[in-house]
């Protein structure tokens, strides 16, 4: 990696950074435009509640100060990587979402690279029988998950595999209470996981499959292509030799954009599959008015959508040798 | 049959509670799982009895107003620390008057807790207190470890985030969002108690998952609320599976329809009454509870004590509905309603009303919110209709009155008089009935209290709600005090 | 016309073409086929569907007619998702036009601007602004809106950008036209075959959208939609599998058939996918 | 000698709904060993097709209806698919027309090349390298140890164009086919190329099938020459023959509009005394590509102190090669691009600084006609305000606009009709009317026409240059005429410019500099024009005259 590839990629840290933190400013007064705080919802959940618990409450969360010192406190500490404390939980907000973030990542990390590798080879399958019934089937088969609810194709899912056939488990990360180790627990873990991220998957599955396939047919109208027939190259070895690896392009990008939205997009999933992951806790926070979590989950995730795009950038920089990392 | 020991213990709590600090949170899932962990001086039985638990007597004096306890003596803390009456006094004059707001208020009653020995504690009143020995369960009244937080700040002390208690369950770890975990306690105050060796609470959001999750066998126990009604005929149907309305008894939970008294239309009173006749809270009960709970007909459950038999019914009549409206001369100005933002039912419940509503010619337009701006919007009486539950704490002067005393109209709160209602009248009984002695004076003027709410109609009554707590007929005894899964699970026991 | 004509000569996408007619006329005189609301309790709860040759899909929860639901429902599934789009497609078109055609520091401003858009995740963001501005039928479709309109400005900013020096538009731009004239009259024009195909994904997106925010209560109540229909049903699923199965189905359908008359417009205005040669 | 290559009655059926049933009709002709056989026709005309089932590389949607393809005594069109790919890149070749796109822009060049090897031989990895090496040497590329490790983008067009010939030839093929392998590249690069193609048949006595449209290229190598149209060969025959003696009356055509090298006799004006309709003085234009993150940024000098004078009813050439800064002076000209320093002057007065609304006045004065007929008319607009928005933007009445352009439409030869229909229901000749009258909407004095015919077949080229002489002489106006095709700039130029590298290296009245060149860059420019010897004595055929 060349010094300048460095710089490049410090560039475009700074440049996210910049944009990260005028989302935290956005973030900090479209919460705050909510009605309701903290206190309230905490009191509200306690059933009886007076102007004096709320008032200690909000004097505990530092909710009493004006909004504009509010956020000074808010920006300044996140300046110095503090995200606050929940309210609820009353833990730093960062060790809160580092608890959860293993599992949303898990989840759609497995999504992610079961969709991007099954869709890929999907939409090849479809692309080298362009108009034949098999073509046909796989772009039906895609559309069909393309159009269908997430959540519907989540509870389903469960009622087949759990209910009926009673082979994976419903719901969770892990069997509360067997206290796995070492081989048992990733066998147990993954057997959780099946469910959830063949639903969230499907969905990408989809996405790519079809995105793969465009590609793979437009690409395979290029002159490129045409060279490697007139060498007398087999078929097969053209498609990957030469079509795929060009036609992958514009799906590594999708591909990376998606991989940062996925993290907000698997407040679904968790929701249905109780998966302890960042996304339900967003979902949580937000009916619970939990400021400085909410905030702190917009954050992360956003972050992650930064550093996703800049590695799809590097990994289009490795593959594609026309694109130089200094613009 | 005989109890066995052993067993693991598999609870749904919902949602995860914001912390186990009894004393510090006093919402139901907090008290669900730190039930088990932390106790109170007494305890309830199904009719609403007092029951020794960390003390073992207790009397008043004549007129009511000195009531001694004396605690038991082998009780210790989790860390093995004596209890003693030191922590009471602690508990309830420091701490609890400090963070608990509700009891705070019947606190007010208390002159002074003394405790002359270390085995008894001394409450003098003011004046007689109708409903003072109601106040000792765990959830109103927990009992604080003294050597830990005194001199501290309460709500940052960091063993809040590891409770101890005198309870029979010990906590040991809580994966946030996924479970908390709690162990036998081995050092029980109570002999051969708890049977069972460990207890799991688990947090699943969802409450399609949730029913699931007890069909398939992984939860032993469905609270009361934490699956939607429909499900409950099925889960019920389900082999082993036992259901019980238990429980409940002390909170008797009474829901109502929030009417603005502020406000045209809703502050004549032929309309208010024209609500009543126009709900078929009948069809509601059926369609929505599977038929659970009663009809409510007033302000006081028909579970709490000095509940009125005789107060007139109003039975679903549209047509007097609109009489009722055509006579007052309503001129259509649309009503809002809003839902309460705690599940299906609800949501469903109000869109039954608005339907109601409309078919006697009452237009409403929703407002959806969630429980934050519902909460909001109740406190700041920026609402025509909207929904509520609440606890009645087994006396009118604990759970009841707070709904309809004119002192309680304060902006702010959604859990006080939020509708309005000012009646000096109904003031004054209120006032006289709490501190009145003995009971038989009290029910006499709770009755007339009662006659006037239900004529004037301040709020919609709907139904006294019952959440039958669901679950598997291997575990025994789940059940056994007038808190229910509140309470702790120290009798509870698994067949093997 | 003669993107109607190549469509037609595309069965998929005629079919999918057939579907939403039939889709919008249900929205369309649906309703007027019931008298009374979707909201009226008129039978039992939970009667399964073909049981009384009246209520077709059988009735809900609270004894309401299932089909009722679903022609209602169509008309706000459709205007959600079309107003929507229309709103993304007015913030993003002039956004992306205003971007592409000046470029500069306009064109960076405007991008870091949809930066931050696109680097909130949508479905997240658009949970936080309806819940915020409280769930009604206005706040979810401004909401869908707000996170969906960034790729339309990338879109048409692109657009703009490889149009703004083709030959014609140097010629306009000779021939003294303003600006506004150049970027309405010369350039938009050129760029729509794109932008419809997109928008009419969009609409099938926006429906799967607001569906999705329906399922985790955040519809509005005052409106009867697939989306509120599915949310509703999905605690009784087990129960009466009818009540999420049909107002699934339609979003399924509907989403289907959007994306294949997107896919059809694609195929006839992209001249790189329809198999000729480009001239 | 026998043919390496016969093709026998070769039909091509093209797809319904096509501007023709087939797209080759019973097609014969023989490729002998060691010969050129140039393929040449208009566009369309089915070269490319016929390559293309000699290659098995027809489109899915293209069947051959019949007829044969005789190569080795096997038919290529019969022969069962991995038997054909076998003889793939291996005893037949093929280079094309775009070296930007026929490269794999991911893989190096050595990897590419090393594949033809991979496929059809047992060479060890060192050996392929080996080879690979020596088949860059021999196309002649710079520095080919580098090159053998670079991707295409970081080569030059000509290059590429190398790369793939090595690539096609590096098993000694009995038969090359180039489709227009020349057709991208730059005058001196297509020399270099067309010198190359030559020498390594010659001493490979590879068989080539050149396709080309360009009669100048057959006249530089073409053996024997194949002419068609419309899917027919109208003609076969020895280069002699076709280019001196055609028969057919479409070959007649062809070549008569291919116009000669050298300049006729011009009447030269004396034009002391009148002053210029556009005068530039020392015109600069530097490109600056903004430099990234410590990327140094790139400079281009486009325009170096150009400084010339146009007069009224004079054509004026500006020649040169490609990435010369043409395009760039006349963009400045007209105020499309904004110059760094110098003057402008239009009628007298500089417009070089002035802004969008001021400039107003003085676009009437000053027009363009744009090279591409396709990209300069805005598909989504009637011919008529294609040609009277101009005006219309201007403040002209809209039905005053619209007679004008009926006028405009009359003059530039097109009938009254096309007002109200679209541009892709025209030809490109005719749209290339279109864009001069839309130039011509304002009644300007001085028209600047960039690259005005290059996108067009040779015998549309002849008419649209009539066109231009034509109008220009009956409205007595100055014209910039932007070219790379020198013969075209000497038939119609009265003086030229000749540009290298943003500078003016030649100018002079149109015969002298072309018959005796100054500057070596000129000399070398005219040296390289392809069949410079064929026609160059001719006697001037009149432009367009049909012969
Ligand atoms: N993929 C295709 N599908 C349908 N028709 C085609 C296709 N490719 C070429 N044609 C048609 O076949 C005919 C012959 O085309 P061909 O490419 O052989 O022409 P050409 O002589 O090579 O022209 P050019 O000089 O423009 O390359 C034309 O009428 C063209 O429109
Ligand atoms: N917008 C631009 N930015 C940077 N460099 C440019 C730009 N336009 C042209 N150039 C460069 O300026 C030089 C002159 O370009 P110009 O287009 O004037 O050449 P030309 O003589 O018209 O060539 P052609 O015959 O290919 O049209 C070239 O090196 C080109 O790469
Ligand atoms: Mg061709
Ligand atoms: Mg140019
Ligand atoms: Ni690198």
């Amino acid at each position: 990696m060349s010094i300048q590839t460095l710089f490049y990629i410090g560039g475009r840290l700074i440049k996210g950074l910049l944009v990260l933190f005028v989302i935290a400013i956005f973030n900090f007064f479209l919460i705050r435009a909510a009605p309701g705080d903290p206190a309230k919802v905490m009191a509200g959940e306690a059933g009886a509640a007076d102007e004096v618990f709320l008032q200690q409450l909000r004097e505990q969360f530092g909710l009493d100060q004006p909004l504009y010192y509010q956020l000074w406190v808010y920006i300044s500490n996140l300046v110095q990587f503090d995200m606050g404390q929940t309210y609820r939980q009353q833990m730093p907000v960062f060790d809160l979402i580092m608890d959860r973030l293993p599992a949303t990542l898990l989840l759609t990390g497995t999504a992610f690279v079961l969709s991007l590798g099954l869709g890929v080879l999907v939409g090849v399958i479809a692309a080298s029988n362009h108009r034949k019934w098999i073509d046909s089937a796989i772009s039906v088969a895609a559309l069909v998950f393309y159009a269908t609810p997430l959540f519907w194709l989540a509870l389903m899912a469960v009622l087949l595999f759990s209910v009926f056939l009673g082979w994976l488990p419903a719901f969770g990360m892990e069997t509360v209470g067997a206290n796995y180790t070492g081989w048992d627990r990733v066998v147990d873990i993954a057997e959780h996981l099946v469910l959830p991220a063949m639903t969230l998957g499907l969905f990408f599955t989809a996405v790519y499959a079809r995105m793969t396939r465009t590609s793979m047919i437009e690409t395979s109208r290029a002159d490129f292509v045409k060279t490697a027939k007139a060498k007398g190259m087999s078929p097969g070895r053209v498609t990957f030799r030469h079509t795929l690896r060009n036609a992958l392009l514009p799906v590594v990008t999708l591909a990376g954009l998606q991989a940062g939205q996925m993290i907000g997009g698997a407040v679904l999933t968790e929701t249905v599959f109780a998966w302890p992951g960042i996304g339900r806790l967003m979902f949580e926070a937000l009916f619970q008015r939990d400021y400085n979590l909410l905030l702190g989950v917009f954050f992360i995730s956003s972050a992650m959508v930064v550093l996703f795009n800049l590695v799809t950038d590097i990994i289009y920089c490795l593959v594609d040798p026309r694109i130089e990392l200094t613009k | 049959a005989e109890p066995t020991d052993g067993g693991t213990l598999n609870v749904v709590v919902q949602p995860e509670p914001p912390s186990l600090m009894i004393g510090i949170y006093s919402n139901a899932p907090t008290q669900q799982v730190a039930g088990n962990i932390y106790e109170g001086l007494l305890r309830y039985d199904k009719n609403l009895e007092p029951q020794p638990l960390l003390a073992k007597s207790w009397e008043s004096s004549e007129d009511g107003t000195t009531w001694t306890f004396h605690l038991k003596e082998n009780v210790t803390w989790h860390d093995g620390k004596p209890f003693t009456s030191a922590d009471v006094v602690f508990s309830v004059d420091k701490f609890l008057r400090e963070t608990n707001s509700r009891l705070r208020q019947s606190l007010e009653y208390v002159d002074s807790i003394t405790a002359p020995d270390d085995y008894t504690v001394v409450f003098q009143l003011k004046e007689p207190f109708g409903p003072f020995i109601g106040l000792f369960e765990t959830g109103t009244m927990p009992m604080v470890p003294k050597h830990i937080y005194e001199g501290t700040d309460y709500k940052t002390n960091p063993a809040n985030h590891t409770p101890i208690g005198t309870g029979p369950f010990k906590f040991d770890e809580w994966q946030k969002g996924s479970y908390i975990h709690a162990v036998r306690n081995e050092n029980y105050h109570q002999e051969g108690l708890p049977h069972l060796d460990e207890i799991y609470w688990h947090v699943i959001p969802d409450a399609a998952s949730r029913s699931v999750a007890y069909e398939t066998g992984k939860i032993d126990v469905l609270p009361g609320g934490s699956v939607e009604n429909f499900d409950i005929p099925r889960l019920t149907g389900l082999e082993n599976s036992c259901v019980t309305s238990e429980g409940w008894e002390y909170f008797s939970p009474h829901a109502w329809l929030w009417i603005n008294n502020r406000n045209y239309p809703m502050s004549d009173k032929r309309f208010r009454q024209a609500i009543m006749y126009a709900m078929d809270r009948e069809f509601a009960k059926n369609a929505l509870w599977n038929g659970y709970g009663k009809i409510a007909k007033g302000p006081i459950s028909s579970k709490t004590k000095f509940f009125d038999e005789d107060l007139p019914d109003y039975e679903y009549n549209p047509e007097k509905a609109k009489e009722l409206l055509e006579e007052m001369g309503y001129d259509g100005t649309p009503v809002r309603l809003m839902p309460m933002p705690y599940g299906e039912t609800w949501q469903r419940w109000a869109e039954a009303i608005r339907q109601n509503l409309s078919e006697v010619g009452i237009e409403t337009d929703m407002v959806a919110t969630d429980v934050a701006g519902w909460n909001q919007k109740l406190s700041d009486w920026d609402y025509d209709l909207s929904f509520s539950y609440l606890y009645q704490y087994g006396d009118p002067a604990l759970g009841v009155s707070r709904s309809y005393i004119s002192d309680n109209i304060a902006k702010g709160s959604p859990w006080n008089n939020v509708e309005g209602y000012a009646n000096e009248k109904v003031d004054q009984l209120f006032d006289e009935a709490a501190t009145a002695f003995p009971d038989s004076k009290r029910a006499e003027l709770y009755k007339q209290v009662q006659q006037q709410l239900v004529e004037d109609v301040p709020v919609g009554w709907l139904l006294e709600l019952e959440f039958p707590t669901i679950y598997n007929c291997k575990v025994h005894n789940l059940i056994d005090s007038a808190i229910g899964v509140n309470d702790a699970f120290g009798t509870a026991w698994i067949e093997q | 016309m003669s993107i109607l004509r190549k469509l037609s000569t595309n069965k998929v996408a005629l079919f999918g073409l057939i579907v939403l007619v039939f889709l919008v006329l249900v929205a369309i005189f649906g309703p007027y086929l019931y008298e009374t609301s979707p909201w009226k309790m008129v039978n039992r709860p939970f009667m399964p569907p073909m049981e009384n040759t009246d209520l077709m899909l059988g009735t809900d929860t609270m004894g309401r007619d299932v089909l009722a639901g679903l022609v209602y429902g169509a008309r706000i599934s459709l205007l959600v998702g079309l107003i929507s789009t229309l709103i993304a497609l007015l913030i993003g078109v002039p956004l992306g036009a205003t971007a592409g055609y000046f470029g500069g520091w306009i064109d960076e401003a405007l991008m870091r601007f949809t930066e931050i858009f696109q680097t909130v995740p949508s479905f997240a963001l658009a949970i936080v602004i309806v819940a915020i501005f409280e769930p009604s039928v206005y706040s979810i479709t401004i909401a869908i809106a707000l996170v969906s309109w960034p790729p339309v400005a990338r879109l048409v900013r692109g657009e703009f950008l490889a149009l703004r020096n083709q030959e014609y538009v140097l010629a306009a731009r000779l021939n003294g036209q303003t600006n506004r004239n150049i970027i309405l009259r010369e350039i938009l024009p050129n760029t729509l075959s794109p932008i419809i195909v997109m928008a009419s994904l969009m609409v099938a997106t926006a429906i799967l959208l607001e569906s999705a925010l329906s399922f985790l209560g955040l519809g509005d109540p005052e409106i009867m939609s697939w989306g509120y229909m599915i949310g509703a049903a999905r605690t009784v699923i087990r129960q009466a599998w009818w009540l999420s199965f049909f107002p699934g189905v339609a979003i399924a359908i509907t989403v289907l058939a959007l994306n294949l008359v997107g896919e059809g417009l694609n195929e006839a205005l992209n001249p790189k996918l329809s198999g000729k040669r480009e001239s | 000698m026998n043919p390496v290559l016969k093709v026998e009655d070769l039909s091509i059926r093209l797809p319904e709904g096509a501007d023709r049933p087939y797209a080759v009709n019973k097609l014969s002709y023989s490729l002998y060993p060691g010969e050129i056989l140039c393929v040449v026709g208009e566009s369309g005309s089915g070269k490319s097709m016929t390559a293309n089932a000699v290659m098995g590389l027809l489109p899915k949607a293209i069947q051959v209806d019949k007829g044969a393809i005789i190569f080795d005594g096997k038919d290529l069109i019969s022969l069962e698919e991995k038997r054909a790919r076998d003889l793939r890149g291996n005893r037949i070749s093929m280079i094309f027309q775009e070296p930007m796109t026929a490269l794999n822009p991911l893989m190096r060049v050595e990897d590419q090349i090393g594949e033809v090897f991979l496929i059809h031989s047992d060479l060890s990895k060192q050996q392929r390298k080996a080879r690979t090496l020596e088949l860059l040497k021999d196309v002649g590329l710079p520095d080919p140890e580098k090159a053998m490790r670079v991707y295409p983008h970081q080569l030059s067009g000509g290059q590429r164009q190398r790369v793939m010939i090595a690539m096609a030839l590096a098993l000694e093929p009995s038969i090359l086919i180039a489709d227009e392998p020349t057709t991208a590249l730059d005058v001196t690069t297509q020399a270099q190329i067309l010198h190359l193609i030559k020498e390594l048949q010659r001493k490979h006595g590879t068989a080539v099938m050149f396709i080309t449209h360009d009669f100048g290229v057959v006249a530089e190598i073409a053996d024997r020459v194949v002419v068609m149209q419309y899917g027919d060969m109208v003609e076969i025959g020895s280069r002699e023959q076709v280019l001196n003696q055609p028969q057919h009356p479409y070959t007649k055509k062809l070549i008569a509009a291919v116009p000669p090298l050298s300049a006729p006799d011009r009447e030269i004006e004396d034009r002391a005394g009148q002053s210029p309709a556009l005068s530039v003085k020392s015109l600069c234009k530097t490109y600056v590509s903004p430099g990234g993150w410590f990327k140094p940024a790139r400079t281009v000098h486009a325009a170096q102190d150009v400084s010339f004078d146009l007069y009224r009813g004079e054509t004026l050439g500006l020649v040169g090669e490609s990435g010369s800064g043409k395009s760039t002076v006349s963009r400045c000209i007209v105020r499309l691009l904004d110059s760094d320093s110098g003057e402008i002057l239009l009628g007298g007065s500089a417009i070089q600084d002035l802004d969008h609304k001021a400039l107003a006045p003085f676009r009437k004065q000053i027009q363009m006609v744009f090279q591409d007929p396709y990209a300069s008319l805005n598909p989504r607009k009637t011919v008529g305000r294609i040609i009277a928005d101009g005006p219309i933007a201007q403040g002209v009445p809209v039905a005053e606009a619209m007679d004008r352009a009926r006028e405009l439409l009359k003059l530039v030869e097109l009938p009254e009709t096309a007002l109200d229909r679209y541009p892709h229901e025209f030809s490109g000749g005719q749209r290339q009317r279109v864009g001069i009258a839309r130039a011509l909407a304002h009644n300007p004095q001085v028209l600047v026409a960039d690259e005005a015919i290059s996108a067009l077949d040779v015998s549309v080229q002849a008419q649209i240059l009539e066109l231009i002489d034509t109008l220009k002489k009956k409205l007595n106006l100055a014209v910039l005429f932007v070219v790379h095709d020198l013969r075209v700039a000497a038939q119609v130029c009265d003086r030229v410019i000749v540009m290298q590298h943003g500078k003016i290296v030649e100018a002079g009245n149109t015969k002298a500099v072309f018959e005796d060149p100054q500057h070596t860059y000129t000399q070398n420019l005219i040296a390289s024009i392809p069949g410079a010897d064929w026609r160059s004595e001719h006697q001037p055929t009149a432009v367009g005259q049909p012969a």
